[in-house]
């Protein structure tokens, strides 16, 4: 009943930028799905496998991290021994600046746990998946890291990392962004590894002055170890630009693909809020709309993400767009391809226009 | 035990048996309401925005889904170190067993777990009404006037005190006359079945009712009439806002059609006075690109495909492509297949209404589901778990419930799980 | 409802009468054990740290102690969002009320709550008997085997074969008889009321006991005979380790007395199998400038000033300068007054024992208090919340309860609560 | 039943120096009484006092604070809407150093609760009190702050605060550490403060460049704001040294002061641990002895706190001192006037002698 692995989720990727919607949170605290964070995938998939005790590696931007997640009551997590451990990084008391030891709180977090492996994965990564086979397949195979992969079309420029595998999916070689050569294999940042193996790496890489822990560091680790590919078949999202964020939330209108990334069976958890039912008034139309509690739906609305406490007011018209929580559209306004930041405020009449790939974005809390 | 000054007592024990099939596995507290919220969430979330933080739950009839529901309290904020919520249930002791009786008596039979806060005050609530009401203001209004017992009393329409317990007071409010249902009432203030005691004066009148074998052990019946004869003060708390008993189906239907017609009135949006309920952990509700939806309250995990219209779809209910749903409560987990159309109908959780079904006031070939005792305003209800097959023509004021399954088989079947938890 | 592969329920409704008056106002698994934890805490840890997700704790006679001091479940990490601790009562259905008749009547009446988990395995556990025990390892074993039940066993001696239900094996330890106390056994392996069925088969078995009119509804009697005549494999789990249970006055004293004599055996120590409890909020415990402490347990809140010899301490209690206390078990909060000179004696919670009491097996004039039907080898027994007045001098072997305070006020008296929570 | 406050802990306080005892810990992160640390007086006072939001400021070596308060539920303060907030300082994500805007985080600690007052305390204090007559006698007044204080005689040289009160306890100037100057008003560092003040107070002190909030800081608005005193009656220990450190714990074998500090009507709250009940062994002696659960005491012990796990092998003798947890004294060891911190060894003979005003300090994990 118990699975023998403590997770440990890098909470942020300083490369993938989202624009102003990165500016107040870490990437995993990116809001997605009407009432998700990107952290709520990755510590449900966790959660779900059985995983009852998770770090979360947060070393910058990690207020809304820290209020999202809570006790982690959420995701059950507030347990007595195990549970969720938030890892600031070490502040020194005199320089009053970052000990540039963010290794040794890692290395802290993993040396109490009682697991004999360790689950890391990437902040970005949008999925509904159990990683009991990942673990399984790892321990039979004996190699010393298993990643998962899949064979998803990576684009070019964009913070992603192909591998070279062998026949025996055994790792040859990483590419980081890769601008000219494609492979087949394109890296799902999740891992296993063996609890004592990944200290021994931190350690090593700890006096040999690095301060940082990422996960193509860890892959980089091809050449001193056996690292494995292991295929995953289910949907997965990278979030690693703001058109990838865009299409990730306009597929969520395909019946299948959102039942299959919000499955009854393995529930995706996030924070609770208590807002009363979403109430659609007469004269709206509401068609390919995914809305949360709290919205109260007054307009013209399709092709939309509405979040908890969004208000669209009489006479506005939303098309292909993503609306933050608790932001409000007031009457008459006209939007077409456009993201907006929580605590947002449309004016009446007032019209943006994006386009898929480029959409219009507005940053939290502003008025519009 | 921490002490406590208020400690407030649930009753959720009755049957509810006017809701019919509704509350045949289910105790009339857990009963849906309003698209995400249970009856119990209004005067748990009172105690908890009210601070009360030792709560009893007094649990008799059916209550495996109400404990489950409540579980440890911490969907209210009511999981606390030396409080929280407590589910009382009848137990043995060395003198005997005994099952409540009366409300008063299953206060009588918790008397040591009151103590066991040494609280100044006792709440005595209802599990059964839709209401926004801070406790505390009524605790420090009767700590002021030095009563002995207060009871929260609204105005009613005059035409309507014949269905209340009046009260009749003086020019002070004090109480001075207790008229249950009165043909001919004096007053318009109807109790709310809202009651604060000092405990003390509760505990010896609880013993005393105890010991009188004429007496039904009844709060309204005995207790106050008791009080009242004794010459104590007991105290008619005004309160002003809104107040439903959901104990009929026509008025279970009407305070959840409140919600859409007048929502400003119990105001569910208000951020000082947030009514908690236990959270689904379900995606956002979706409206697919058919969905027709007019003047309706949507959940967590609720689908629409077809049209809904003056409805309460609640979490998890899925309304299919080409489905007419109007003037009708889903409650959770419920599917209406294609082309089925419901009119004033209330589908219990996790019933499949099938293809075309059609269930409607104006079917007017009466059928063997006619229930006019408990369905009235051509409302239909339909237990939870059940199957009505495609087809199927229903007319209004039906009830159907499990035991339909086993008469009208062609029409009805359960479902195999009766428990939703 | 969440799926759970396993739930596990504890039965903790027996009154536990050879305890006497210790459970007089008190359910049998809440009785205080080893200084800091209650009876119930060894199956509640042993399920956290197996794993076990879903706990129901079957609970009738006297529960309001043991709901109370279980609470969420939060001290035993068991305070889970789908699943950790439920208390289950009696409860009342349309089909009517009943109390628990039997250990397997009282299952039979949760089928819907086991249900509502679809769980392939179910623990049937009993809430006073104090070890050790990986569940998870042997529903492992259960599976492996392919069993339909399993049923833990411990080899005891040969000469107390007769007060244990006995297993008789064949040699891949399937259970192909079962003697309850046999005069004449077969074999030493004695079951330890530790069940893990197949739920499927189990929730059948119950329902064809429960139709049989001559059944007791007991799992001994007639769950575990019924499934070896219908030639279902039931396999004897092969338990080594500390075992006790705990349901009589000799066997309760000296379970405690293993703790001080043989700490190594129980390792309450053990990091890797915590036994959890419900920690009260005491200050660490004190050594007074005179006192004397020799092999002895004692916890937080504790006071010692005067001697105490091969005794344990529990939480909150106090022994005064010269007093002294031998081969004793002082229950939470329980006070020891100067002078008093106590013996092979369990005092209970909260109860004063005045200046210069003397309670010792060697006091030869036996007083009225003494009761050899439950306590044997010198020990005495003195009820939760009394005060035993100054000077009083009680032989071995008595037993004395709030029923003494009427016909003895001068040498007992009854505290004004009776209910420490 | 509501009380309207929220609380603030300053959780640490660089200028007071305990040795090798405040390297791996904050200030109110010191243990104390045998299985308190300080940080546990200063929330049970709140949470008796029925504040139910409390604000804790840890500006760095706040991990052992963290692993102390975990989800707060020890002191009934894993709450959905209020609760325990730990507010670390923000991190720059581009230079990974602290952007000195420690106030930033209190303020928006500060805007978010709904309470018309603030009660803030220092983080040294060790005391069992309610603030209700404070709140009262704050709102009465019609003060702009007030503080506690009493009239214990401070030591010259040692961070401590004294007021200068006229006869209407106002304030009219402060005198911090004071080396010449004595006052008969000694400051216990608590206070209450309307939050709108205190907002732009604090406000007002990030316009002007100010990064850190210190109790210090707050009474010298005397000259701007009205602030009163409030005379507290009962027994305060002031953490500023190790003599006093070490003094306040050997003052707890008086059973009044013991009986006063760790009340059963107001109880300190502390984390829970799960040790089994302290074994007394034949041959052993304590007298005067404050010992913990998980304690095996096989030695002559008399006048000592031994916190959760110490154990005394056999001919050990300990007068006088202070053992923290887990930490074993070996067979025939021989300590008078010692603190040996958490995880440490004292070898089998070893001799360890100190005096009443300078004890011998043992750090964390050490093998003596």
């Amino acid at each position: 009943m118990f699975v023998n692995a403590m997770g440990l989720i890098l909470a942020d990727n300083q490369r993938v930028k989202l624009g102003p919607l990165s500016e107040p949170r870490a990437l995993s605290a990116m809001p997605f799905g009407g009432r998700y964070r990107i952290i709520d995938f990755l510590l449900s998939n966790m959660v779900n496998s059985g995983i009852k005790r998770v770090g979360v590696i947060a070393l910058t931007r990690y207020k809304s991290l820290m209020d999202h997640l809570g006790t982690g009551a959420s995701w059950d997590l507030d347990r007595m021994n195990q549970g969720l451990f938030l890892l600031p990084p070490y502040i020194n008391p005199m320089t009053r600046s970052s000990e540039r030891s963010d290794l040794s709180s890692i290395i802290d977090y993993i040396e109490t746990g009682s697991q004999d492996y360790v689950v890391i994965t990437d902040c970005n990564l949008i999925m509904n998946t159990l990683y009991n086979d990942l673990l399984d397949r790892h321990i039979e195979s004996g190699a010393d890291i298993t990643v998962m992969y899949n064979r998803d079309a990576l684009e070019y420029g964009l913070p992603n990392i192909s591998l070279m595998l062998d026949e025996e999916e055994r790792l040859y070689d990483v590419l980081a962004d890769s601008h000219t050569v494609s492979t087949e294999f394109s890296s799902i940042n999740v891992a296993v590894v063996r609890k004592d193996l990944l200290l021994s790496v931190l350690e090593e890489s700890r006096s040999r002055g690095v301060t940082d822990f990422t996960f193509l560091r860890l892959l980089e680790f091809y050449k001193q170890l056996e690292i494995k590919g292991c295929e995953h078949k289910g949907k997965v999202f990278r979030i690693n630009s703001m058109a990838n964020y865009f299409k990730a939330s306009m597929s969520l209108f395909d019946d299948d693909l959102r039942h299959q990334l919000f499955s009854e069976v393995t529930p995706i958890y996030t924070k609770v809020k208590n807002q009363p039912p979403c109430l659609v008034e007469p004269g709206s139309r509401v068609n390919n709309v995914l809305a949360s509690d709290g919205c109260i739906i007054q307009g013209d609305v399709e092709n939309c993400v509405l979040f908890r406490g969004v208000t669209v007011g009489k006479g506005a018209k939303l098309r292909n767009s993503v609306i933050f929580q608790n932001t409000q559209i007031s009457n008459d306004a006209d939007l077409n391809h456009v993201i907006i930041d929580k605590d947002s405020v449309v004016k009446m009449g007032v019209r943006l226009l994006g386009h898929p790939g480029f959409p219009v974005v507005i940053g939290k809390g502003s008025i519009v | 035990m921490a002490h406590q000054d208020v400690v407030a007592l649930i009753l959720a024990g009755g049957q509810g048996s006017r809701l019919g099939v509704l509350t045949e596995f289910l105790a009339k507290p857990a009963v849906p309401f309003g698209s995400r919220y249970r009856i119990i969430d209004f005067p748990l979330s009172n105690c908890s925005n009210s601070g009360i933080e030792a709560v009893g739950v007094l649990t008799q009839y059916q209550p495996l889904e109400l404990n489950s529901y409540i579980g440890n309290g911490h969907s209210w904020d009511l999981d606390r170190n030396d409080g929280g919520t407590y589910i009382l249930p009848p137990y043995v002791s060395q003198e005997g067993s005994d099952w409540y009786l009366g409300t008063a008596n299953a206060i009588y039979q918790n008397i040591p777990f009151i103590d066991s806060f040494s609280p100044k005050h006792v709440l005595i609530l209802s599990g059964d009404h839709v209401y926004k009401m801070d406790y505390s203001q009524m605790v420090r209004t009767h700590t002021e006037v030095g009563a002995d017992a207060s009871i929260a009393v609204i105005e009613v329409p005059w035409e309507e005190t014949d269905r209340f317990g009046i009260m009749n007071t003086d020019e002070n409010k004090r109480i001075n006359e207790f008229d249950e249902k009165p043909a001919h009432a004096k007053s318009n203030l109807a109790s709310m079945g809202v009651y604060c005691f000092n405990w003390s004066s509760l505990r010896r009148c609880l013993i005393e009712d105890e010991a009188d074998p004429d007496s039904k052990n009844d709060f309204g019946h005995n207790i106050i009439p008791r009080m009242l004869d004794e010459g104590l003060f007991l105290y008619a708390y005004t309160f002003e806002g809104y107040w439903k008993d959901v104990g009929t189906v026509k008025s279970l239907w009407d305070t959840n059609m409140d919600v859409l017609d007048t929502p400003e009135v119990l105001d569910l949006h208000d951020q000082s006075w947030i009514i908690y309920s236990k959270n689904p952990q379900r995606p956002s509700h979706y409206f697919g690109p058919k969905a027709v939806a007019e003047r309706i309250a949507i959940s967590d995990g609720a689908e629409v495909h077809g049209e809904v219209r003056h409805s309460v779809i609640s979490v998890g209910a899925k309304v299919e492509v080409d489905a007419v749903v109007e003037d009708s409560i889903i409650m959770p987990g419920a599917i209406v297949k294609s082309g089925a159309v419901l009119r004033k109908c209330i589908v219990g959780m996790n019933t499949v209404i099938g293809s075309d079904v059609l269930i409607a006031p104006e079917i007017s070939d009466e059928n063997d589901f006619v229930n006019n005792r408990l369905c009235e305003a051509g409302i239909s209800v339909i237990a939870q778990d059940l199957v009505i097959h495609d087809g199927a023509q229903i007319s209004g004021n039906s009830m159907i419930g499990p035991g339909d399954a086993v008469t009208h088989p062609h029409i009805v079947s359960e479902m195999p799980t009766r428990y939703s938890y």
